[in-house]
């Protein structure tokens, strides 16, 4: 009695078209980057003792350097704090309108898109060479910069976490008879405030680390020490500066997942 | 007829009152902080001619340097910084799933220490300069961008482990359950459950910080990691604009077109 | 008194952008104050019914009458005023988890005020002591204050109810209003519907899967397969048997 | 790639390439700069007659480290980092980059060519300030500390013509680039900058009148140009071929056409490490200043 | 023939983490290869209660055995085992969305294969066969390398059932396997959850919010309130009335 005809499957899943397509593809690339930059597994493990180097001579912080850098630090902290706020405000009606469930005028949508995409691909150092150039050194051009980065960021998060709320909050006030305005206040707000939370948190976590790049451009903050820091040879205050950001990050870090739980 | 809204009662109504005057001070404070702690500087003198030179540079953009078969030109480097960007976010990929495994908070731990050991270790890696990293990574294997891939490997576990991990917290344990009462060992649930109900979104982040590397790739060019980074560094600290105009073109193209390929595939594959 | 209709079907099409046919050919008449309960299989065209009344879905041919008054030509304010005049309850109850009871039972009112108005909050004493009201007629006034994902189901729908009674409706749309809910929720949502319909003369527009629920509270059942009706009879009229009929298979 | 390039075959007498890695980082006073390797590996290649790469970085640190690492050969460093890397890893200076004098007023190049360069006080022409002692109680636009010609060589100067930048009421101001430094000037931003002779040429673009309202009230000595400095262990045999190949790829007209364009090297002259005994007595000086 | 029963609870006691009651000295017996339906408001503790017997939820205190042997104690291995006997459905499907239907399905098998097998999809030509036979006994045959996600809800409720039957169950529990279906998809799962009962002799335990469907279908009922039995009795002896006690609120 046991033997049942199994149904024949369809081609393209019988001879697992997809999957060895995708296999191939993703390993053509893989070997052609590889060839391009020159990958060598083996040298890698060989000069292992190399790549260690630098941690050994990290591994003294020399913490007298800590009061030197605490007030760059609180720069950092004051210029990522300010660009990300500057940047999520003006975020929240761009991401609105790019919202292809709340906007549905394609044209519209299609414009916003393209300009926060353009925002996005601007390269931060380019963003900090030019805002330099315009505000001079210091915090006015760190802060525009990474308010132009986090805007770029944000609304895109964003825009992608509005498209994914619950549709039915909003047919209810439509059906109520309230207007967009209303609605978007009523119903979009309120379910997306804890993301908001925690994407604003993760962009500002992502600033302060970013200034230390932004500094080897003058614009400001503790990247200026690290740089320094590297061209005097002096890891051991490398790591001093190292391990205060990764104090901030991690107040912010805790903060985040704090707040996710609290308000999810 | 008359009805009164019911009271709250007391307690609550205190505490949430002051709760919410509690979060207005300390985000005033916060706020008035890092406004006072920072002078501002305002619109230089220059800034009229530096912007103007600027933009012609940017509307002028250096054609020249577009292709011209030597290797060092926009094309291949900017191919050169995608190699990259690809290759380390692959491997970042893969090593980040047993961590965002580790780091991802689960049910009855006690006091939370596995998954608090590797939100920590999470939180360094991503702390670590990519500077410094690329730096170490040319002391083992010399400069050029496979450093640069070893780099963007390594710092890359630091963001996608966290976005994993939550992931991992926020999913639908539905199919595990149903693994486990059917008798499945961990392994069996693991792959047969867990991965594909997370598959969609590890990918989704997979692509998104394809994006973030490509553009963080320029800044691996500042120390010789390879990429478009080095002649942008360049062109900028010599106010070469319409060089800096060309390669801008350049990346924001190459951003454009990545967008709307990784848009298609996620698409496709979720 | 020979009523007016409240909402007549004439001719009424709908097919969905991909070719789905939704409604074929609807032909009928509410009238005022009617209990009406629709019936029919999983996708069958109930909801799709539902939503052509206050235009949540357009439909392709023919015409729908509200008060004697085409609403095809709506628009803008007229019809946000429309919607105003319809309640919809919504089969998983659309209402803003996050927001509070107050908050959501509030929100359907935003249509008398102004928009600036209902974004700040303003709304009036009257109005507040509205919402208690609203809440008190379905027992639960005293969660005015919690969050509406605090809430069990069946209240959870209660709120929902609450919120369309804000909005003074002459009309009562409720989609599967009782889904997943148990038999004593089920119970307390119908009978509050059936009392709003005798005690406030509000016409209710119901989809239900339960046929002994329709026979119930019903005072017509309308019974629809694959978009079109294939039954409809007063309540004194339907059989067990004739039911049934609707529920078979194509 | 840069592959298995140089595996430590070094023997009794030294480490002898069979492929050689070269980085290159500007010099601070190089007034333009490209990012490109690959003309300079196919001239070295020819006279070496084994394989080169050259690879390009905007910060030294990389290099000195990837040298002491073993993974670059040959590097093309600026005197600072060239000291700093002899310190920690015993790289030997082979040559000095030879580039056109400057004439005052108005940086332009002479036909002399120079293996050293130096750095200027500029101030804007109507501020009033004529010497160094009027820098008194003003603001100064600075490099970076570790800068030979945006801090340590003005900065001791000024302290052997009795000005001392850490007291005397000064204010400084760090910058990043020379550019800056001298754009803070022109929009007075700061009364006064520390740059390399020929910054200016950078914002003249930018800027047409910059050379006259910006102008230098002191020139300091001589800084010795960017080097050529190899690996310490190299054999003696390889430092002599490498040195000669740069100096005859200069010579040629195409050789010269490229390293005049991408890096604005003129030339180059033998050099010993004594030439950097300077440099170390400004670094000691420019550090007691600092206590 | 007197039948040992294959599960009974003895004191049994659950409170879960932040102090609610889930159960409350449970004390009853299932004889093999009964139909048992447990009613209940919601919050009664009815998942609870199912989820106890394969230790999905662990007990406070009390013993549950299952075919004679105290459950308590299982670990790694023969904990496995033990879930291999009882197959459970959930009421919301518990599917891998994105795997096809014959994963699905082949996924109730893991646990006669080694880690590695199931892993890399080595099921045995017996074991696809089977799958097909338990689709086809769920009449979806034709489903078989449809994406779990393209299914309507029935049709993934019996996909559901259909992994079940690969385990070779001996017990099944089923939680609210009807919520949301409509009347005929509800027949036809109940029919095959009866069926399996009857000629594959397997125990078959329900939680159900219909008293209706409870009566069609059981050999007995258990109500639950608060946590606690407070009706059991076979069907011949249920009453109307009785059930009604059930739902009232406390
Ligand atoms: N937005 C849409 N686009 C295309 N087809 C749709 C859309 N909405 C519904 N349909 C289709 O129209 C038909 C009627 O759907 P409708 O939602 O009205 O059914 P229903 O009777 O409410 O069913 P249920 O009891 O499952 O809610 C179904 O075949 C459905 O697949
Ligand atoms: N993980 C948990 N932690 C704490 N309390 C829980 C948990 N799961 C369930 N409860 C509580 O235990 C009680 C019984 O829950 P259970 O899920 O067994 O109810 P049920 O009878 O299945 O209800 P429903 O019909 O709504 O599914 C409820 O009061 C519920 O809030
Ligand atoms: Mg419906
Ligand atoms: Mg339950």
């Amino acid at each position: 009695m046991m033997t049942t005809q199994v149904p024949r499957r369809p081609w393209l899943q019988r001879w697992h078209v997809k999957p060895i397509g995708w296999t191939l593809v993703i390993l053509i690339l893989l070997v052609a980057s590889s060839r391009m930059t020159g990958v060598d597994v083996g040298m890698f493990f060989n000069n292992l003792g190399q790549f260690t180097d630098l941690l050994v001579r990290m591994s003294q912080p020399a913490w007298d350097y800590l009061p030197v850098i605490l007030h760059p630090l609180y720069e950092t902290i004051q210029m990522a704090i300010l660009g990300t706020t500057i940047g999520a405000t003006f975020a929240v009606p761009f991401a609105v309108l790019a919202a292809s469930n709340l906007v549905h005028n394609r044209w519209l949508r299609g414009i916003i898109r393209l300009m926060l995409d353009l925002v996005r691909t601007l390269p931060d150092l380019l963003l900090a060479a030019i805002f330099v150039a315009i505000f001079g050194i210091g915090s006015t051009a760190g802060v525009v910069t990474l308010a132009i980065f986090s805007f770029g960021m944000v609304s895109k998060l964003f825009y992608e976490v509005i498209e994914t709320i619950d549709m039915g909050p909003l047919e209810a006030l439509e059906s109520v008879g309230a207007n967009k305005l209303t609605i978007i206040w009523y119903a979009v707000l309120p379910q997306i405030m804890n993301q908001f939370v925690s994407y604003f948190l993760y962009t500002l976590e992502f600033n302060v680390r970013a200034s230390t790049v932004l500094g080897y451009l003058g614009a400001g903050g503790i990247g200026v020490f690290l740089q320094r820091s590297l061209n005097e040879f002096n890891y051991s205050q490398t790591a001093v500066i190292i391990l205060a950001t990764l104090v901030v990050v991690m107040a912010i870090d805790g903060i985040s997942n704090h707040l996710r739980r609290v308000l999810l | 007829m008359q009805t009164t809204i019911s009271k709250k009662p007391a307690t609550l109504t205190l505490w949430r009152r002051w709760n919410w005057l509690l979060w207005i001070a300390i985000v005033a404070v916060i706020y008035t902080w890092a406004i006072t702690g920072l002078h501002f500087t305002g619109l230089q003198e220059s800034a009229a001619s530096v912007s103007r030179s600027i933009v012609h540079g940017l509307v002028q953009p250096d054609w020249p340097y577009v292709y011209n078969g030597s290797g060092e030109d926009l094309v291949s480097l900017i191919l050169q910084t995608l190699a990259i960007a690809f290759l380390g976010t692959i491997i970042s990929s893969l090593i980040s799933v047993p961590f965002a495994f580790w780091a991802a908070r689960g049910g009855k731990e006690w006091l939370h220490v596995r998954s608090g050991s590797g939100k920590v270790v999470l939180t360094l890696i991503r702390t670590f300069p990519e500077i410094v990293l690329a730096i170490m990574f040319i002391k083992a294997v010399g400069p050029g961008s496979y450093a640069g891939v070893l780099a963007v490997s390594i710092h890359s576990i630091g963001m996608l482990g966290k976005l994993f991990s939550e992931a991992i917290e926020n999913m639908d344990r539905g199919a595990d359950e149903a693994i486990t009462s059917a008798g499945g060992n961990s392994a069996q649930i693991f792959m047969l459950a867990t991965l594909p109900t997370i598959m969609p979104e590890f990918i989704s982040y997979t692509l998104y910080r394809f994006e973030i590397a490509v553009r963080s790739a320029s800044i691996l060019g500042m120390v010789g990691a390879g990429g478009i980074g080095t002649p942008m560094i360049f062109a900028i600290q010599t106010r070469n604009w319409p060089r800096v105009g060309i390669i801008l073109l350049g990346i924001v193209l190459m951003v454009l077109l990545i967008d709307t390929l990784s848009e298609q595939l996620r698409k496709r594959l979720i | 008194m020979d009523k007016t209709p409240i909402i007549s079907f004439k001719n009424v099409n709908k097919v969905y952008d991909n070719g789905t046919v939704g409604l074929k050919n609807i032909n009928f008449e509410i009238p005022q104050g009617e209990f009406l309960v629709v019936v029919g299989l999983s996708g069958a065209g109930k909801s799709t019914l539902l939503r052509t009344i206050n235009r949540m879905h357009e439909i392709t041919s023919g015409e729908i009458r509200v008060e004697g008054e085409s609403i095809k030509a709506y628009k803008g304010r007229s019809l946000r005023l429309l919607r105003r005049k319809i309640g919809m309850i919504f089969q998983n109850f659309n209402l803003v988890k996050r927001s509070s009871v107050a908050k959501n039972v509030l929100s359907g009112r935003v249509s008398y005020y102004a928009t600036w108005q209902s974004i700040l909050g303003l709304f009036s004493a009257t109005d507040k002591q509205k919402a208690v009201q609203a809440l008190q007629r379905v027992s639960l006034a005293e969660k005015l204050y919690a969050r509406a994902d605090e809430l069990s189901g069946g209240q959870q729908q209660r709120v929902a109810i609450a919120r369309t009674l804000m909005q003074d409706p002459k009309i009562i749309l409720a989609d599967e209003p009782i889904a997943s809910l148990d038999p004593l929720t089920t119970k307390t949502v119908m009978d509050i519907l059936k009392r709003l319909n005798q005690e406030d003369g509000i016409t209710v527009i119901v989809n239900l899967h339960s046929v002994a629920l329709a026979r119930e509270y019903a005072d017509r059942i309308v019974g629809l397969r694959a978009g079109e009706v294939v039954y409809d009879e007063p309540i004194a009229d339907v059989t067990e048997a004739d039911l049934n009929r609707v529920y078979q298979t194509v | 790639g840069c592959g298995k390039t140089t595996a430590s075959t070094s023997g009794s007498k030294g480490y002898a390439p069979k492929k050689l890695t070269v980085e290159f980082v500007p010099s601070s006073n190089a007034g333009t700069i490209e990012a490109k390797a690959k003309p300079l590996e196919g001239l070295l290649k020819k006279q070496l007659g084994i394989p080169v790469t050259v690879s390009v970085s905007t910060d030294y640190n990389t290099i000195v480290e990837a040298m002491g690492s073993k993974k670059v050969d040959v590097g093309f460093l600026p005197p600072d980092a060239y000291v700093l890397a002899h310190k920690q890893y015993h790289d030997k200076v082979l040559l000095q980059a030879q580039r056109h004098g400057l004439t005052e007023p108005g940086d332009k190049a002479n036909t002399e060519l120079v293996d050293y360069y130096r750095s200027q006080i500029l101030v804007r022409k109507d501020s009033g300030i004529k010497s160094v002692k009027d820098l008194k109680g003003k603001k100064i636009a600075v490099q970076d500390t570790t800068s030979t010609a945006g801090w340590i060589y003005p900065a001791v100067e000024m302290l052997d013509q009795g000005v001392n930048i850490n007291k005397d009421g000064i204010q400084t101001v760090t910058v990043k680039g020379h550019d800056q430094g001298v754009l803070s000037v022109y929009n007075k931003n700061t009364d006064a900058a520390f740059v390399f002779q020929g910054a200016r040429n950078l914002v003249k673009k930018d800027e047409k009148d910059i050379m006259s309202k910006v102008v230098p009230i002191y020139t300091t000595g001589k800084i010795p140009n960017d080097t050529i400095t190899v690996r310490g262990d190299m054999t003696g045999k390889w430092q002599k071929k490498i040195a000669t190949a740069f100096k005859q790829i200069a010579k040629t007209k195409k050789g010269h056409a490229i390293i005049s364009s991408v890096y604005t090297h003129e030339g180059y002259t033998d050099s010993k490490d004594s030439n950097f005994n300077i440099i170390r007595q400004y670094d000691k000086k420019a550090k007691a200043l600092d206590k």
